[in-house]
C-alpha cells in the first residue's frame, strides 16, 4: 500500500517528492488507489482531464490544511477531521465546476462528490501530510495529483479513441469509423487499466532482465 | 456415465474397467519353479519389524527350518525355502531401493528338499490364541500384496466382534491370475484355512468374494464346498479395485468403513484366498512358508505362467528361467495398477509378491505430453473413495499439501491408481498423492515432536 | 442568514459526533502494545519461520513480551537485530550463524544411476519409486527440490546435479531440510568446518561400485583424529562437535574424499590422498 | 417522482446497476480485499452493514437539511456522519473480535473512504427515495457489492493454482476478471424494470 | 546373464489410452456437421465468418505460445474449438475483421491471461462473444436471412467491411424467433426451429444436428451428459411452469428449448469442462443455474437472448460450486463444507 | 521509549482537544462552503435555467418565454412563480406576441440502463407532439443514446398524433414500433440495435401523455373558451 514515507528519514530531495507521484509511486498504476473515478470518468479524455485536475486541486488544498493542522488534531478524531477538510474542498470544487459548465458537471456526475472518498486523498492526508511540513506536503500533493491526472488521461485517451474514434471530441478517423462501444462501458474501463498494467509489467520485467 | 451403472447394488461406487489381460495365464496350472543356486532372503518382507535372524553364517539349514524369529508382535518368523548353507548375512537390496539385513542361502544342488514338520495345530481342538500363534510361527503374512502379518489382523480388538470373514478372491488387477489358480487347484487348503480363520476370529460365516470373470473358480469352490461349514460364494461384477478391502466390504456387505478405521468397524475381516490356502496347508503340519504362487506374465515374457516359486529366489534368476524379450524396459512386481517398478534385478521374490510383469519398450504406453488438468471429471467418476483427484492434483502441483489433507481428504486416498488410469491429460496423480501423503505425514510427525518437546 | 444556519448546523453536528467518538473511545478502548507494530516494522517481513514462530508478527509479539530475543531472526542483518534490541532495551541474543550442509557429494560424474527414472521431475516423487533409481540408496537424486524450495536463492544445482549452498545467502530457514526426501541437509553452525559428505551405510567395494566419493568406512579419519573426535557408527564417521573439531588432520588420508573441510568461503577442501575426480560428464547408467 | 417497486429497487441496485461492476463504486476494496474468500465475505458483510447504517443516517440528515434549507451541507454532513459511524463500528469490532479486526486490517478505515457507501447515500437522495425505499436500496447495493466481491474472490482463489503468465499476474489479472464479470452482469440489463 | 538398464516409474503402469487431444479432436468432429449445416443454410457468409474466427483463434494461440517462449499448444485442438464455436455464435453476415478480433480476444483474454488450457475461468468463446457484443452491438444483432437463393455465389457486403469501419448491412432479415417473440409477440413453430428454417447466428439454427453431435460425444464418454441434461431440463421446467400459468404471455417450453442459442450453448458451450464444476451434483447445480438464468433473462430481462450471459455467470460461480459441493467421501458422514 | 509512553499517555486527557479540533474544523468548513455556495449560486442558477429554457425552446420551436405550471391532484393547473421551490412538471411556452406555442412536459421512466428523463413539446391546437429532448439518460453511449441524437428518430416527434377523443381520453396511445414499420401518426419508428431504449421512450411518452395530454387539452379548450383570461394577465 502506501510507501513508508513515515519511516524514511533519509534525505529526499524536493524534486524526488514531486517526481515519485508521477511514476515510481504513481497512485493509479503502482499504488492502485482511487480506482473508482479512474475507471468511471475516464471514458473520454476531457472528462478524465477535468476529473484529474479537480482531484489534484482537492488533494492540494487538503494536504495543505492537514499539514497545517497536523499538530492540532488528536489521533482519535483524525479521520473524521481530515474528511471534514476534504469534504469542504470537494463541495467548493463541486460548485465551482457547476458554475463553469453545467454540461461538464453533468458528465462527471456524482463522481465529483465522490472525490471525498477517493482513497488517494485520504491516504495522502493520513500517510503524508499529517506527518510532513507544508512545503513537502504541497510537493507531494502536486506530484500525486499530476500523477493521478496523467494516469486518468492515459485511460481516457485510449477509451475515447477506441470507443468514440475521437480525442477531446475531435474526430480522428474519417466518416464511418466503427467505434468500440465496449471501451466506454464499465468493462472497457477495467480492460483498459488492465492493459496499461500489463504493458507496465512487461516493460518492468524486460528492464529487470536486461 | 458411470453413475448409471452404479444402481447395481452388488458393487461399490465408481471404479474402472481396465482390460483384463488375464487370458494368457488363467488357463495354465500352477507349476513348480526350480531352485536358484543362491536364495536371498531379506528380513523386511512384511509390514512391521523385520524378523530376527537365528542362524549363523556358514550354518547348514534344512528346508522349512526356522531362520529368523518374529521380532515383536507385529512381525513374523521366516523359514528356509531350500536346504542349503547360510553363506552370508549382509545387507540385501529390496524393491523399495532400501537395503535390509538379509540371508544369502546357497542351495544344496541335489537335496531332496524334504520339508521339516513342526507342531501341528488341529483346527478342531486348538484355541483361537493357539491358531494365531501358529499363524505367526508359520511366517504367514497377507499374500494379497500388502504383506501385513495376518495374525495381527485376525486379532479382534477388545469390544469388537467379527461377524463376517471375507475371503478375497477378487484379484481385480489386470494380468494376475495367482488367486484364480489357487482357487481352482487348492480348494481343500482354502476350506481348511477358512476353518482356522473362523475359529480364530469367531466369525459366524465366511463369504468368498469372486469377480464374475472367474466364474469357473466360483463354480469349482461351490461344488467342493464341505458340508457343515458356513461358507458362501458371492460372485461380483468385474470392476477395479474391487479387491481392495474397503471396496470388497462395500460390495459384499453394503457397508462403508469409516475413514481412517479398520474393517472390523464393519464387523468384517478380509483375508486373501492365497493366504487362506497357505494357512490351511501349513498349520496342520506346523510348517512355515517356503514358497508362493506367482503369475509371471506380460508382453516381454516368453514362458508365461503361474509358478510356485520359493521365497527369496532372485528376480534375475526368475527372469532368466522364463526367458524375456531383448527389448525389456520395465519390470513390475505386482500388477500393472499398483505394482512397483523394479530398479534392480538383484532383489528377490518376497512373500508379498503376487506377480511379475515384464514390459518391453513398445508396450510401455507412456505419453510424453502432460496436459494441464482440463477438469474433465473422469478421475472424479473413477475414484472409488469418491475423492476429487482433479483438485488434489492441481493443489499438489502448487504444493498446497496442507490444504489437500484438510479440505480434500488426501489421506483417504489408497493409491489405487484409477484416477491416473483414466486421466486424458496423463497427469501422474497417484505419484503426486504419494509424495503429498509422505510430506503431510512428515509434517504431522514434526508437529507432534514439537508438542512433545 | 444562511451562514448562521450553516455554521450552527455543521457545528452542532460535529459537536454531536465528537462527543459520540469521545465516549466510544473511552468505553471501547483496547490496549495493544504499540511496540509490537514498531518491532514488526523492523523485522524483514520474510515470514519464513526461521525464528521458530509462525511469522514475523507472532515473533514481534514474542519479542515484545520478552519470550524471544532478536538474534533468533536469521534473516535480518546484524544492524537490524541490534536496532530491535536497542529499541526494546534487551540483549540481542545473537546465535552463531548456521548454514545448510549437504551430506552427499555424489554428483552424476561420480555416482551411477541403476535405473532410469521417468515421471515427475522431483526428488520427492522419484524417491517413492524404488528409491529413485540412484545406485546409492542414500544419495542425492539431483532433481533439485531443495533448489526450488529455497526462498533465498541460496541453493543452485551444479553441472553434476548436486545442490551447492551459498553460505552468504543461506538464512538457515530449514526449508531444504524439510524438502529433501533423502534427509541430506542439516543446519550446521558455520564453524563446523569438518564435514562428512556421505550417508551411505554400506562399506568397502560395495560403496565404490555406486559412487566414487562415498565413504567406505575404512576408518582412517577416525584413526587420525585427535581425542576420539571421530568414531565410526553404522559404517559412517561421526564427528563429535562437542570436542575441539578445528583440525584438518582427519581429512588428509581419506581415500575417497568423503570427509571434507569447508573453508570460510564455504568451499569444500579434500584431503591430499583422496582420489582426484577428472571426469566431467556423467557416469553411464549402471546395469540393473 | 418514482414509482419503482421495492423489489425492483433491490434488483436494480444489486444486479442491473451493480455498484461495483456497473457504477464503478467501491473499486478499491473490490480489488484489495478480494484475494481470499474468507476476508471477502467478511468485508462484504461489513460493507453491507455500514451501507445500511449510512443510508439510514443519510435519510435523516437529508430531512434535517431540507428543513433548515441548507442543501450545500449535504455532502459534508453525509461524510462526517458516515466516517464517525464507521469509526465507531471499528472500535466496536476491535473490542468484540480482535481476530476479525486483524483480518480486515487496514480496510476497515478504508470502508469510510469506500465510494460505494457515500454513493448509496447520494443516489438515494437524488432519486428521492423514502425511508423504506432507501433501506431496500442500500441493502440491494450491499448485496450487489457482496456478490461481486464473493464472485471475484472465488475466481482469484482458483487463480492461485493456475499457471498465470508473469505479465498478467496480480492486479492486471484481477482487473481483467472484473471486466469480464462486468460484461456478465450486462446480461441482467432490464431485469429490474 | 541378463543385463539391462531398466526404466522405473510409478504405478499405474497402464492407462486408458484416452488423451486430451483426442477428446478435443472428437469435439471438432462433432461440431463439423453443425458447421456444414450453417454453411448450407447461410452460404459463403457463414463459411467465411467461421473460418476467420477459427483462423484467428489458432493463430493467436500459436503467437502467444511463441511470445512466452513455450512449445506451441495449437496441436491440442482446443483453440480450434474455441474458434469454431465463436464463429457459430456470430451472425452470418458479420464483418470478418470483427470476427478476427473476436478470435484474438477469445484466446488472449479468455484463455491466455489465465494461464492457458485448463486454467481459464470463463468459456473463451463466450468471453470473445461477450466482448464483441459489447463492442459492436449493432453488427452482432443484425441477422441475415437463411436459404437465400444466391447464398453460394454472393457474399453480403458487410462481410468484407474494411477493418475498423462500420459495416453497412444490405439484406437485413427479420428478427430471430426470440426477438420476434419478445418484441412482437410472434412465436415460431417448433418444427421450423428444430430444422433450422429461421434466421439467427450461424450455429443456432439446427437443433437436431447439435443434439446428434452431443449424443455422439456422450456416447464416447467425452462429454458430461449431466450438463446438457440439467440445462435443458431446468429451462424446460421453468418455462413449462410459466406456460401453464399463463400461456398468453409466456411461450411454450418447446419454443424456449429450440430457439436461440440454448441448444448450442447447452450441448457445446456449457459443457466446456474447464470452466464448469467437477462433481456430479455440482454439475446439476451448474446446469440448473444456466437453464433458469436463461429463461429469466429471456422472459423478464431487457435482452431477447440470455444463454451467453447465463453460461458466463455460471462459469463465474463454478469455483464456488466446486468448493461448496463436494462428493461425500467414502467412509465419511456428510459432505464437506468449504473450510 | 518516548514514543511508547506518548501513545500510552495520549488517551485520557484530551477529550477537550478532540472536541475543539472537530468542532473548529466543522465551523471553518461551514464558512468556506457557504461562502462558495453564495458566490456561485447566482451563476449556477442562471446556467441551470438557461439549460432548461434551451430544452424548452428546443421542443417548442418559436417560444420566447415560458411559464412553469404544477399539476394539482384534481387535474387542474396552477402557476408556479419564479423562485418557488416546488417541482415544476410542465411549462407553457409563449411566442413574442404572448401567444401560446404549446406545453413542454417532463417525464421519466426506466430505460435500458437506468431511468431516462425526457421533455416533450405538445401543441394543443394541432393536438400533436412537436418536439422531444432527452434531459438525462445513462443509456449506452453510441447505442442507446441514439434516442437523443439520431435524426430519423427525432423526426418522429415533428408531428406525433396525440389527439383526444370525445370521451376525454387519448384516441391512440403512443407506441414505438420496429424501424421502418411506422404506419400510423401515433407510432414512433424505433431504432435498430437500440430497440429497448426507443421502446422505453415510446412507453414514457405513452404513459405520460395518457395522463397529461387530456388535462392540457381540457385546459386549452377551457382557456380558449374563456379567452385565455388566465394567461393574459
Ligand atoms: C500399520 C498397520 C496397522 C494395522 N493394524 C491392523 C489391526 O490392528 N487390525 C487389523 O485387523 N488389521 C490391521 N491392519 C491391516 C489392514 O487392515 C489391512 O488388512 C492391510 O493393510 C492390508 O490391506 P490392503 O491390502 O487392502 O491395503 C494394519 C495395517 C497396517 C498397515
Ligand atoms: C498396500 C498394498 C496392498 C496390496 N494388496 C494387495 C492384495 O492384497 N492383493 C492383491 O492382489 N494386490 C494387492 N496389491 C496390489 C499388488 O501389487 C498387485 O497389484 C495385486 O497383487 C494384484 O492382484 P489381483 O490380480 O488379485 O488383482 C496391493 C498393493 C499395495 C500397495
Ligand atoms: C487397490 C487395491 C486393490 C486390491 N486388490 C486386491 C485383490 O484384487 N485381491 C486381493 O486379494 N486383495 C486385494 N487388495 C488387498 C486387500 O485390500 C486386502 O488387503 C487383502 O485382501 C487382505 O488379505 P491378505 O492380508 O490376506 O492379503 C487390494 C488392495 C488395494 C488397495
Ligand atoms: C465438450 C467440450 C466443449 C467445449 N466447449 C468449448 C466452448 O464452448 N468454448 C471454448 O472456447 N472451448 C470449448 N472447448 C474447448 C476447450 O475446453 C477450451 O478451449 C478450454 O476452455 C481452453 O482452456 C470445449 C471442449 C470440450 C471437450
Ligand atoms: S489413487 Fe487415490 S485419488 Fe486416485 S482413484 Fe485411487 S483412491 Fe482415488
Ligand atoms: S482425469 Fe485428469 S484431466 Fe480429467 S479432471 Fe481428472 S486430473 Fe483433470
Ligand atoms: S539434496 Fe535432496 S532435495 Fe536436493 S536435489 Fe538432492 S535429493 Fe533432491
Ligand atoms: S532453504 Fe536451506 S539453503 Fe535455503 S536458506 Fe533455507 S536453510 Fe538455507
Ligand atoms: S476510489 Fe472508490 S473505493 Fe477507492
Amino acid at each position: 500500500m502506501s510507501n513508508n514515507d513515515s519511516t524514511s528519514k533519509q534525505k529526499v530531495t524536493s524534486t524526488d517528492e514531486f517526481i515519485k507521484g508521477l511514476w515510481r509511486d504513481n497512485p493509479v498504476f503502482v499504488q492502485v488507489l482511487g480506482m473508482c473515478p479512474v475507471l468511471a470518468v475516464s471514458n473520454t479524455a476531457e472528462n478524465a482531464l477535468a476529473m484529474g485536475l479537480a482531484t489534484a486541486f482537492v488533494l492540494l488544498m487538503s494536504n495543505i490544511l492537514v499539514s497545517l493542522l497536523r499538530n492540532f488534531v488528536p489521533k482519535q478524531v483524525r479521520i473524521a477531521s481530515y474528511i471534514l477538510i476534504i469534504a469542504t474542498f470537494v463541495t467548493v470544487t463541486d460548485y465551482a465546476i457547476q458554475a463553469i459548465s453545467v454540461e461538464l458537471h453533468k458528465s462527471l456526475g456524482a463522481f465529483i462528490s465522490l472525490i471525498v472518498v477517493n482513497c488517494l486523498i485520504l491516504s495522502r492526508a493520513e500517510a503524508f501530510a499529517s506527518k510532513n511540513t507544508i512545503g513537502r506536503s504541497i510537493l507531494d500533493a502536486l506530484g500525486m495529483g499530476f500523477g493521478f491526472t496523467l494516469a486518468l488521461f492515459c485511460l481516457g485517451a485510449v477509451r475515447e479513441i477506441l470507443g468514440n474514434g475521437s480525442i477531446f471530441n475531435i474526430p480522428l478517423f474519417s466518416e464511418g469509423y466503427q467505434s468500440w462501444i465496449v471501451m466506454i462501458l464499465p468493462a472497457g474501463g477495467f480492460f483498459t487499466l488492465a492493459l496499461w498494467l500489463l504493458i507496465i509489467n512487461a516493460l518492468q520485467t524486460r528492464k529487470v532482465k536486461s | 456415465m458411470m453413475s448409471l451403472f452404479n444402481l447395481h447394488k452388488d458393487s461399490f461406487k465408481h471404479g474402472i474397467h481396465p482390460p483384463e489381460s488375464k487370458d494368457d495365464t488363467s488357463g495354465l496350472p500352477i507349476r513348480q519353479f526350480p531352485f536358484a543356486p543362491v536364495i536371498i532372503l531379506p528380513m523386511a518382507q512384511h509390514i512391521g519389524t523385520p524378523s530376527e535372524i537365528v542362524v549363523r553364517e556358514g550354518q547348514e539349514v534344512q528346508r522349512g527350518q526356522l531362520l529368523a524369529k518374529a521380532n515383536g508382535y507385529v512381525s513374523v518368523s521366516m523359514h528356509a525355502p531350500v536346504s542349503g548353507k547360510v553363506c552370508k548375512i549382509a545387507n540385501v537390496p529390496t524393491i523399495s531401493g532400501k537395503m535390509s539385513l538379509g540371508i544369502y542361502l546357497e542351495a544344496f544342488p541335489f537335496s531332496t528338499q524334504e520339508v521339516l514338520e513342526g507342531n501341528p495345530i488341529d483346527p478342531d481342538t486348538a484355541t483361537p490364541e493357539e491358531i494365531l500363534q501358529g499363524i505367526q510361527d508359520a511366517g504367514i503374512v497377507g499374500l494379497g500384496g500388502a504383506a501385513f502379518p495376518t495374525h495381527v489382523k485376525l486379532k479382534i480388538p477388545e469390544g469388537k466382534t467379527c461377524e463376517t470373514l471375507i475371503i478375497n478372491g477378487v484379484e481385480c488387477e489386470p494380468y494376475l491370475t495367482t488367486d484364480h489358480r489357487v482357487m481352482l487347484e487348492q480348494e481343500n487348503d482354502i476350506f481348511t484355512g477358512i476353518k482356522y480363520l473362523l475359529k480364530a476370529t469367531g466369525a459366524k460365516k465366511a463369504i468368498i468374494g469372486i469377480e464374475a470373470n472367474k466364474q469357473d473358480a466360483a463354480d469349482h469352490l461351490s461344488k467342493h464346498m464341505p458340508k457343515g461349514l458356513p461358507i458362501a460364494v458371492k460372485v461380483l461384477p468385474v470392476k477395479y479395485p474391487q479387491g481392495a478391502e474397503k471396496m470388497l466390504i462395500t460390495s459384499i456387505l453394503g457397508k462403508e468403513i469409516p475413514s481412517g478405521k479398520l474393517p472390523i468397524e464393519a464387523g468384517a475381516v478380509v483375508v486373501n484366498v492365497a493366504t487362506t490356502a497357505e494357512i490351511g496347508r501349513l498349520l496342520p503340519h506346523g510348517r512355515g512358508i517356503q514358497e508362493r504362487v506367482i503369475t509371471i506374465t506380460g508382453p516381454g515374457v516368453k514362458k508365461k505362467g503361474n509358478y510356485l516359486i520359493p521365497v527369496g529366489t532372485p528376480l534375475r534368476y526368475v527372469l532368466e528361467q522364463v526367458g524375456v524379450d531383448q527389448e525389456i524396459s520395465e519390470v513390475y512386481m505386482g500388477g500393472p495398477m499398483m505394482g512397483m517398478a523394479v530398479s534392480n534385478l538383484d532383489i528377490s521374490i518376497v512373500k508379498g509378491t503376487s506377480g511379475i510383469l515384464v514390459f518391453t519398450k513398445k508396450d510401455v504406453d507412456r505419453s510424453t505430453t502432460i496436459y494441464p488438468c482440463i477438469k474433465c471429471g473422469a478421475c472424479v467418476d473413477a475414484c472409488p473413495i469418491l475423492l476429487n483427484p482433479s483438485k488434489l492434483g492441481i493443489l499438489a502441483k502448487f504444493e498446497a499439501y496442507d490444504e489437500m489433507a484438510s479440505d480434500y481428504n488426501l489421506m483417504d486416498c489408497f493409491e489405487c491408481g484409477s484416477c491416473t488410469y483414466v486421466c486424458p491429460s496423463h497427469i501422474p496423480l497417484v505419484q503426486y498423492f504419494r509424495s503429498a501423503k509422505r510430506i503431510v505425514r512428515k509434517r504431522e510427525a514434526d508437529k507432534k515432536e514439537k508438542v512433545h518437546a | 442568514m444562511s451562514i448562521v444556519i450553516a455554521v450552527a448546523a455543521l457545528g452542532g453536528l460535529t459537536l454531536l459526533l465528537a462527543i459520540m467518538l469521545i465516549v466510544a473511545n473511552k468505553k471501547l478502548f483496547v490496549y495493544e502494545d504499540p511496540r509490537i507494530d514498531k518491532v514488526e516494522d523492523m523485522l524483514p517481513h520474510a515470514n519464513c519461520g526461521a525464528c521458530g514462530f509462525p511469522g514475523c508478527r507472532p515473533f514481534a509479539e514474542a519479542l515484545v513480551q520478552g519470550r524471544a530475543l532478536p538474534g533468533k531472526c536469521t534473516v535480518s542483518t546484524d544492524e537490524g537485530r541490534q536496532a530491535i534490541a536497542n529499541f526494546l532495551g534487551v540483549d540481542m541474543g545473537a546465535e552463531e550463524k548456521k548454514v545448510a550442509r549437504l551430506a552427499c557429494a555424489g554428483g552424476t560424474n561420480v555416482a551411477i544411476n541403476r535405473a532410469q527414472y521417468v515421471g515427475v521431475q522431483s526428488c520427492q516423487a522419484a524417491a517413492l519409486v524404488s528409491g529413485g533409481g540412484k545406485g546409492c540408496f542414500w544419495g542425492c537424486l539431483g532433481h533439485g527440490d531443495c533448489e526450488v524450495v529455497c526462498d533465498f536463492d541460496a541453493i543452485t544445482m551444479n553441472e553434476h546435479g548436486l545442490p551447492i549452498v551459498d553460505q552468504d545467502k543461506c538464512t538457515a530457514c530449514g526449508d531444504c531440510v524439510e524438502a529433501c526426501p533423502k534427509d541430506l541437509f542439516s543446519l550446521q553452525p558455520i564453524s563446523h568446518h569438518l564435514w562428512v559428505a556421505c550417508k551411505n551405510l554400506e562399506h568397502g567395494e560395495a560403496v565404490l561400485e555406486d559412487c566414487q566419493v562415498g565413504c567406505t568406512a575404512c576408518g582412517k579419519c577416525a584413526m587420525d583424529a585427535p581425542d576420539d573426535l571421530i568414531t565410526i557408527k553404522n559404517n559412517l564417521p561421526v564427528v563429535n562437535y562437542a570436542k575441539n573439531h578445528n583440525t584438518q588432520v582427519p581429512i588428509q588420508r581419506c581415500p575417497t574424499g568423503a570427509i571434507v573441510w569447508f573453508n570460510d568461503d564455504g568451499e569444500p577442501i579434500k584431503g591430499k590422498e583422496s582420489k582426484k575426480i577428472i571426469r566431467k560428464g556423467s557416469r553411464s547408467l549402471g546395469n540393473t | 417522482m418514482n414509482t419503482e417497486s421495492l423489489g425492483s429497487i433491490f434488483l436494480n441496485a444489486a444486479l442491473v446497476n451493480n455498484f461495483v461492476l456497473a457504477y464503478f463504486l467501491g473499486i478499491c476494496p473490490f480489488l484489495g480485499v478480494s484475494g481470499k474468500m474468507e476476508t471477502a465475505t467478511k468485508m462484504g458483510g461489513a460493507v453491507m452493514f455500514v451501507m445500511l447504517i449510512s443510508s439510514m443516517s443519510a435519510y435523516g440528515i437529508h430531512a434535517f437539511l431540507v428543513s433548515i434549507d441548507a442543501p450545500f451541507l449535504q455532502l459534508i454532513s453525509y461524510i462526517v456522519v458516515i466516517a464517525s459511524t464507521v469509526q465507531l463500528v471499528e472500535m466496536f469490532i476491535k473490542k468484540i473480535s480482535p481476530a476479525l479486526f486483524k483480518s480486515l486490517g487496514i480496510f476497515l478505515p478504508l470502508i469510510t473512504t469506500n465510494c460505494a457507501i457515500l454513493g448509496v447515500a447520494l443516489f438515494q437522495t437524488s432519486k428521492g427515495y423514502g425511508f423504506l425505499e432507501s433501506v431496500v436500496y442500500s441493502l440491494g447495493a450491499g448485496a450487489g457489492f457482496m456478490l461481486a466481491l464473493v464472485l471475484i474472490a472465488g475466481i482469484r482463489e482458483q487463480m492461485n493454482f493456475a499457471d498465470v503468465p508473469n505479465i498478467s499476474k496480480g492486479t492486471a489479472l484481477t482487473l481483467f476478471i472484473a471486466g469480464i464479470l462486468s460484461l456478465c452482469f450486462m446480461g441482467f440489463a432490464g431485469l429490474g424494470a | 546373464m541378463l543385463r539391462k538398464t531398466l526404466h522405473i516409474s510409478t504405478s499405474p503402469h497402464i492407462n486408458s489410452g484416452k488423451s486430451t487431444e483426442q477428446i478435443m479432436k472428437n469435439v471438432v468432429w462433432a461440431l463439423l456437421p453443425v458447421v456444414f449445416f450453417s454453411i448450407y443454410s447461410f452460404g459463403l457468409n457463414a463459411l467465411l465468418v467461421i473460418a476467420t474466427a477459427t483462423f484467428a483463434s489458432v493463430l493467436t494461440e500459436h503467437v502467444l505460445c511463441k511470445l512466452s517462449k513455450k512449445k506451441t499448444t495449437v496441436g491440442d485442438y482446443s483453440a480450434v474449438i474455441t474458434g469454431l464455436l465463436l464463429g457459430l455464435t456470430l451472425p452470418p453476415s458479420f464483418p470478418l475483421w470483427m470476427a478476427f478480433i473476436g478470435g484474438i480476444i477469445g484466446i488472449a483474454l479468455g484463455k491466455y491471461i489465465f494461464g492457458g488450457l485448463g486454467y481459464n475461468v470463463f468459456n473463451p468463446a463466450l468471453v470473445a462473444r461477450a466482448v464483441l457484443q459489447a463492442a459492436f452491438p449493432v453488427a452482432i444483432t443484425t441477422w441475415h436471412p437463411a436459404f437465400l437463393t444466391d447464398r453460394f455465389s454472393t457474399v453480403a457486403s458487410s462481410v468484407f467491411t474494411w477493418p475498423f469501419m462500420e459495416p453497412k448491412f444490405d439484406v437485413i432479415s427479420g428478427a430471430t424467433p426470440l426477438s420476434a417473440f419478445k418484441f412482437d409477440g410472434v412465436t415460431t413453430s417448433t418444427v421450423e426451429l428444430a430444422l433450422g428454417q429461421i434466421s439467427g447466428s450461424a450455429g443456432e439454427t439446427s437443433a437436431v444436428i447439435i443434439i446428434l453431435g452431443g449424443l455422439y460425444l456422450i456416447a464416447r464418454n467425452m462429454m458430461n451428459w449431466r450438463i446438457p441434461a440439467a440445462v435443458l431440463l431446468s429451462a424446460f421446467v421453468l418455462s413449462g411452469a410459466l406456460f401453464l400459468i399463463n400461456s398468453e404471455i409466456y411461450p411454450s417450453p418447446w419454443f424456449m428449448l429450440f430457439s436461440g442459442g440454448l441448444m448450442l450453448g447447452a450441448v457445446f458451450m456449457a459443457t466446456d469442462m474447464v470452466s464448469s464444476p467437477i462433481t456430479p451434483l455440482g454439475l446439476w447445480v451448474y446446469g440448473g443455474i444456466i437453464g433458469i438464468l436463461t429463461i429469466v433473462i429471456r422472459v423478464w430481462g431487457g435482452l431477447s437472448e440470455g444463454v451467453m450471459y447465463s453460461i458466463l455467470l455460471a462459469n463465474a460461480i463454478s469455483p464456488h460450486i466446486d468448493s461448496v459441493i463436494k462428493n461425500r467421501v467414502y467412509g465419511t458422514k456428510r459432505k464437506m463444507k468449504a473450510a | 521509549m518516548s514514543e511508547v509512553s506518548n501513545i500510552a499517555m495520549q488517551n485520557p486527557a484530551n477529550s477537550k482537544k478532540m472536541l475543539l479540533a472537530m468542532v473548529g474544523i466543522g465551523i471553518i468548513s461551514a464558512f468556506l462552503i457557504v461562502l462558495t455556495y453564495e458566490l456561485t449560486l447566482p451563476r449556477v442558477q442562471r446556467l441551470k435555467a438557461e439549460a432548461l429554457e434551451k430544452a424548452i425552446f428546443e421542443v417548442l420551436p418559436g417560444t420566447d418565454h415560458t411559464q412553469a405550471f404544477g399539476l394539482n391532484t384534481d387535474g387542474t393547473l396552477f402557476k408556479i412563480e419564479e423562485g418557488d421551490k416546488s417541482e415544476a412538471a410542465l411549462y407553457a411556452g409563449y411566442d413574442k406576441g404572448d401567444k401560446l406555442v404549446g406545453y413542454a412536459v417532463e417525464a421519466a421512466g426506466q430505460g435500458y440502463a437506468d431511468v431516462i428523463r425526457i421533455i416533450y413539446g405538445y401543441d394543443p391546437s394541432e393536438q400533436i407532439l412537436i418536439g422531444f429532448q432527452v434531459l438525462e439518460s445513462k443509456e449506452t453511449p453510441g447505442l442507446g443514446d441514439k434516442i437523443g441524437k439520431e435524426e430519423a428518430f427525432l423526426n418522429n416527434f415533428k408531428a406525433l398524433d396525440v389527439s383526444v377523443s370525445n370521451d376525454g381520453q387519448l384516441r391512440n396511445k403512443v407506441i414505438t414500433v420496429k424501424q421502418g414499420e411506422k404506419q400510423n401518426p401515433w407510432e414512433i419508428d424505433g431504432i435498430t440495435g437500440a430497440t429497448i431504449s426507443s421502446r422505453a421512450i415510446g412507453d414514457i411518452i405513452g404513459k405520460s401523455s395518457m395522463e397529461v395530454i387530456p388535462i392540457l387539452h381540457q385546459n386549452y379548450k377551457n382557456g380558449q373558451n374563456k379567452m385565455n383570461s388566465d394567461e393574459q394577465q
